[in-house]
């Protein structure tokens, strides 16, 4: 065990996965010679040398394709993209091209890629840096997507979307990766699917993902002294989504809330609540909340940005609703 | 050229044109839906370049407008007809229609809807080529207006900074749909636009075959020998309308008539009739040949071929058979 | 009054907003001299020419970004994207420029375009040309979402868009343009907001919007011989959404079934369930129902294209399961 | 040139630079947040170039190291600098901060985050003009690395086919962030690539401010006679890292040395002073009333303003004050 900052993380995997198979590339803007923006592929470079570690020229949807069609022939990309903000100018090929490819070639042909972009708010990047967009890969069939709340599944999920046979986009953000945690020393692998119960609870379901989860352990903390139990659930997988985990605990419970980052109009708190309804509908309690942030770009004012974006505070407040307590 | 290798090639092309013409009929009959882009006019210009490079072999990718060049490129003619009718037995089990045949059997990697999109996608492949150290290529076919999106910009460039071993084959036949190039475009040569990046490129005429192979075999060559990318363009000219709705109004018949005179099998056909490789007769025998094959083996087999299965609705989205290591449960 | 196409329709607000204010132009990918793919700017090219009636190069991104940017300074830019497919190349610039330029300038800069685009399956076109999207649109903050269902608000949505300061996507689709549709002759404008009630009713409220109106309104026919009085509520604008029309017709029939031809992660449909759940989720009597395509990249062979994708029964049979008789 | 001209330029540039690195101040006592990009090591560029246009009539636009390019074109320092304050009397009142400051009362329309953002909306505010049927023009500013941005290529062909009245200024300081031109780009003169559209483009020392006078005073004519786009590429460097938390281990300290001697500022206080135009101690009495001005005009006005207010979060997304002809209510 070793503490392991969320950045190390996933440059532990990508130095494992490319160890492996030589077939495993890495790409993005200032991933070789600085060894990315947040260092998640630091040391790369000098290792595996410029044909496997490759400065891209910021030409988003290109380097995404050349990556996609390198995926089609047994090369296995872990492409970067600085911010999910840039994504928007990489959706033709992410969507029109590696979601369907499997499914119009008749399954002859797929894209094994792995798209990592921290999506979410840092400080004061204001409008065109603060993007989430989750919510357009998970609305997307053919995509997978994932969203590692800790250097855990950071370091296990990437090494998993890795050698996945779809392409999965991880969503990371810039916020998580400077904590730390304690992970094994020995390889491992994080499954790409099922949502966990990272607290146990029996009065409500707070559920999150990304960022979202940790403001969701701090609001449980101070339910406690409410009197209240919080369940927390990461849905670690908004594609697939895990369904069946949301019922059980949503069953036991019979509260929830849904917490996230971004804006609430059809986002993943939206489908969350449609799932909610159509899986276990009757064994609602309690009118549910959607805890999200403002319908607005996020500004660039410290104080505006604060209001926009959700805090623990919104959380806590949100649940307390969900319990009839104000 | 071998008298022979002479013969063969007239004798695709005819087979192609006559296949083509079939789908349109089939078309017509309802029997195949969707948009079908056809290639009459243009065949000297994917069957000379793949003749000069290992069909089957090197990795061949374009837009929508992909029925010849996955013949060509070695995908079997019923499996093709089979997709149009959107048949389980078709190159992509009738997922994908007219416009995105896949044959990765052959290296045949797909047509695409999305114009320009291939164009980093065939960059892709040539780097796997790369990563796999074969002597493999790239072949990117693309028409004029693909040239205007961002993709070319971008991938000409990385092709060219990395090195990789692509051929882009520019099929100029003037017309983006109903946009005469000269209205959408700053220069009308695209071999031009391509001195920005440092890849060596040249215009040709693609109407004649023999011409289209001399200078594909340079290309192909170049690329070959480990020195990057190459641009080659061909001028050429479809016949039809942009797909099955196209009233052609854009252009004048006087120019669809100088074209004409230029059709590629009209011109190969003439100069080996010249030479005495070929006669009439023989034409005459090969059509015969060529419709019957169409008829009693391709769409036969087409329209006999079953429809998938309702029930597979939800196959191929992701992959079918996922590992459980990667894929879960998660123990929680 | 005159019968009115769908295309003939938008054509006819195209011509007259032309004619009245010279800083309106039209762009697109062979609007000019071809007229459009479905003839929304037939004959206006000779009419105004070429400086105001652009055929562009196939540059979604770009001319879309010319658009705006001429915007900025008083154009009023009406631009056709094809296929709403090919919108994804032109993400950037919609939403990271158009959406947030007014924002993030503190509102001293606008950008008052409009774009237009087909969104939806026509027959057999497969995945890469059968997108639907307006949920991305609709998930935008800074943007306008309508969906006119007929010639009425076809014609009059856009001469409203037109004439409003804000970027507006209209969404259309390729099965609508031939519709017809009895119009006034005189020159009119329908609002950019508010959802409008299509059919009256009481038992249950079948929402849809763009395509899916007309599904709803086949399916509340057949539902009538069943003894059930459906609502039909077209949303008409995704964003704003009218939060208020949708809850009133739900505390008035108590079930409601939200129809759309879109796939249901995080769509439009997820949106209605959620708001429907936060603003009366104590009038539902039963279990709310989403209609929508399946979680597939669209098929190309007709029957399995028919299976992805809802049609009338689905929304009658939907119906029917909200209202418990199956 | 005129002396009190040449005189006046100098201390705009001293200006400039004074006035960012006190930017830097507050940023390092956490009074400015969010990225910070410097211009310091450049400022002739946009100096010389707007000096030969029209400022605060013609339209300019840019990428998100834009405080210079704000400032010449005339927006005024103070508001500038309560936008790096994030507060409500700043340019964008508060709501874009350093990447994002906006004037339209003299024609400064934006700095934008996405690199290559601003190329389409630059030809469309040329595209404005052209309706308009004014002479003035618009002018685009953004780095090398921009350029290999797909909207390089689309807008630069647009632009040329639809001969609209803008200026492409391509600050060139070879790294884009920390990846050097030459491992990203095909191409080191960026120029060079714009021969592909059939644009007149030519390169010059952007270091020597005389040199961009000259080299813009073409460019500005040709575009404000009708002649459709130009291209002028200026070969710059920037002092500082990319943005504030850069450790420039990308550059060598030799190479960062060798342009520390063609500081632009150097470059021409040189100049002057062997002219014998100013002395070194005008310089020094500017750069005492400079630091006054800033302190106690622009910074003071920064501190002491007023934050936004937190119930205006929701104002700006959308017009507020729709008319309601078009906005609603819907009578049904
Ligand atoms: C991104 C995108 N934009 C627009 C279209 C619509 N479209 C289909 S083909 C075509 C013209 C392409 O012209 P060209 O590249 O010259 O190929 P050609 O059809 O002439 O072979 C257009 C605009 C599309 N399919 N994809
Ligand atoms: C679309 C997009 N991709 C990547 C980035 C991250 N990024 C910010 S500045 C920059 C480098 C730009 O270099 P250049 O255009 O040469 O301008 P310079 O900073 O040198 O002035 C990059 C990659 C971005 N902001 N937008
Ligand atoms: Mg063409
Ligand atoms: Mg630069």
């Amino acid at each position: 065990m070793a503490e392991t900052a969320y950045w190390e993380a996933i440059q532990r995997a990508h130095d494992e996965e490319m160890a492996n198979d030589p077939m495993v590339i890495a790409m993005g803007e200032d991933i070789g010679v600085v060894g990315g923006t947040y260092k998640a592929t630091f040391g790369l470079y000098e290792k595996y040398g410029e044909e496997r570690v490759i400065d891209t020229p910021i030409s988003e949807n290109s380097y995404t394709g050349i990556g996609i069609g390198a995926s089609m022939i047994g090369v296995r990309p872990i492409i970067e993209i600085m911010s999910i903000n840039f994504a928007l100018l990489a959706l033709d090929t992410l969507i029109n091209a590696a979601a369907k490819i499997r499914y119009m070639s008749g399954g002859r042909v797929h894209c094994p890629i792995v798209m990592r972009t921290p999506g979410g708010t840092a400080h004061q990047l204001a409008a065109q840096h603060s993007a989430r967009l989750a919510r357009m890969f998970m609305s997307t069939s053919g995509l997978r997507v994932v969203t590692p709340r800790s250097p855990l599944d950071a370091y296990g999920m990437l090494k998993s979307a890795v050698r996945c046979n779809d392409p999965v986009i991880i969503i990371e953000h810039e916020r998580m990766y400077n904590m730390k945690e304690d992970i094994p020393d020995k390889e491992f692998f994080r499954p790409l699917e099922g949502a966990e119960i990272v607290r146990k609870g029996t009065d409500i379901t707070l559920i999150g993902y990304n960022y979202s989860v940790h403001l969701c352990l701090e609001a449980a903390k101070r339910l406690e002294s409410d009197g209240v139990s919080a369940e927390v659930l990461d849905l670690r997988s908004l594609k697939p989504l895990d369904r069946e985990s949301i019922r059980r605990s949503v069953e036991k419970t019979h509260r929830f809330l849904i917490a996230e980052e971004d804006e609430a109009a059809v986002g993943v708190g939206s489908e969350i609540m449609a799932v909610v309804t159509e899986d276990c509908f009757y064994a609602l309690d309690a009118q549910p909340v959607r805890i999200h942030a403002a319908d607005v770009p996020v500004p660039f004012n410290r104080e505006l940005e604060k209001a926009a974006i959700p805090d623990v505070d919104d959380v806590y407040q949100g649940a307390l609703k969900v319990m009839g307590k104000i | 050229m071998k008298a022979s290798d002479q013969k063969r090639l007239l004798r695709e092309m005819i087979f192609y044109r006559r296949f083509e013409d079939r789908t349109f009929e089939a078309y017509m009959e309802r029997k195949v839906g969707g948009f079908l882009h056809l290639y009459s006019g243009q065949e000297a210009v994917a069957t000379g370049v793949l003749e000069m490079a290992r069909p089957g072999s090197d990795y061949v990718i374009t837009g929508y407008r992909d029925h010849v060049h996955a013949l060509k490129a070695g995908a079997p003619a019923k499996e093709i007809m089979a997709e149009l009718y959107g048949k389980e037995t078709g190159s992509s089990k009738g997922r994908g229609g007219s416009m995105h045949i896949f044959d990765p059997t052959v290296n045949f990697m797909g047509g695409y809807a999305l114009v320009g999109q291939p164009f980093p996608l065939a960059a892709g492949l040539a780097k796997g080529i790369k990563m796999k150290g074969t002597d493999q290529i790239a072949i990117c076919f693309l028409g004029d207006g693909a040239n205007n999106q961002g993709t070319f910009h971008e991938t000409l460039n990385m092709a060219s900074v990395w090195k990789l071993p692509v051929l882009f084959v520019c099929e100029n036949n003037l017309y983006a749909i109903g946009t005469a190039i000269d209205r959408s475009t700053a220069v009308r040569d695209q071999y031009k636009r391509v001195a920005a990046y440092n890849i060596p490129a040249s215009q040709h005429d693609g109407q004649d075959i023999d011409i289209v192979m001399e200078a594909a075999k340079k290309a192909v060559d170049h690329v070959r020998n480990g020195n990057g990318p190459y641009f080659l363009e061909l001028m050429t000219y479809r016949n039809r309308g942009h797909s099955m709705s196209d009233a052609k109004g854009y252009r004048t018949r006087e120019e669809e008539a100088e074209w004409a005179k230029r059709d590629p099998i009209l011109i190969y056909s003439e100069r080996l009739k010249k030479a005495g490789t070929i006669s009439d007769e023989d034409i005459k025998t090969w059509e015969k040949e060529i419709d019957k094959e169409i008829e009693d083996d391709i769409v036969k087999f087409a329209e006999e071929s079953p429809e998938p299965k309702v029930e597979d609705l939800g196959k191929y989205v992701l992959d079918d058979n996922p590992d459980p290591r990667w894929i879960g449960p998660l123990q929680s």
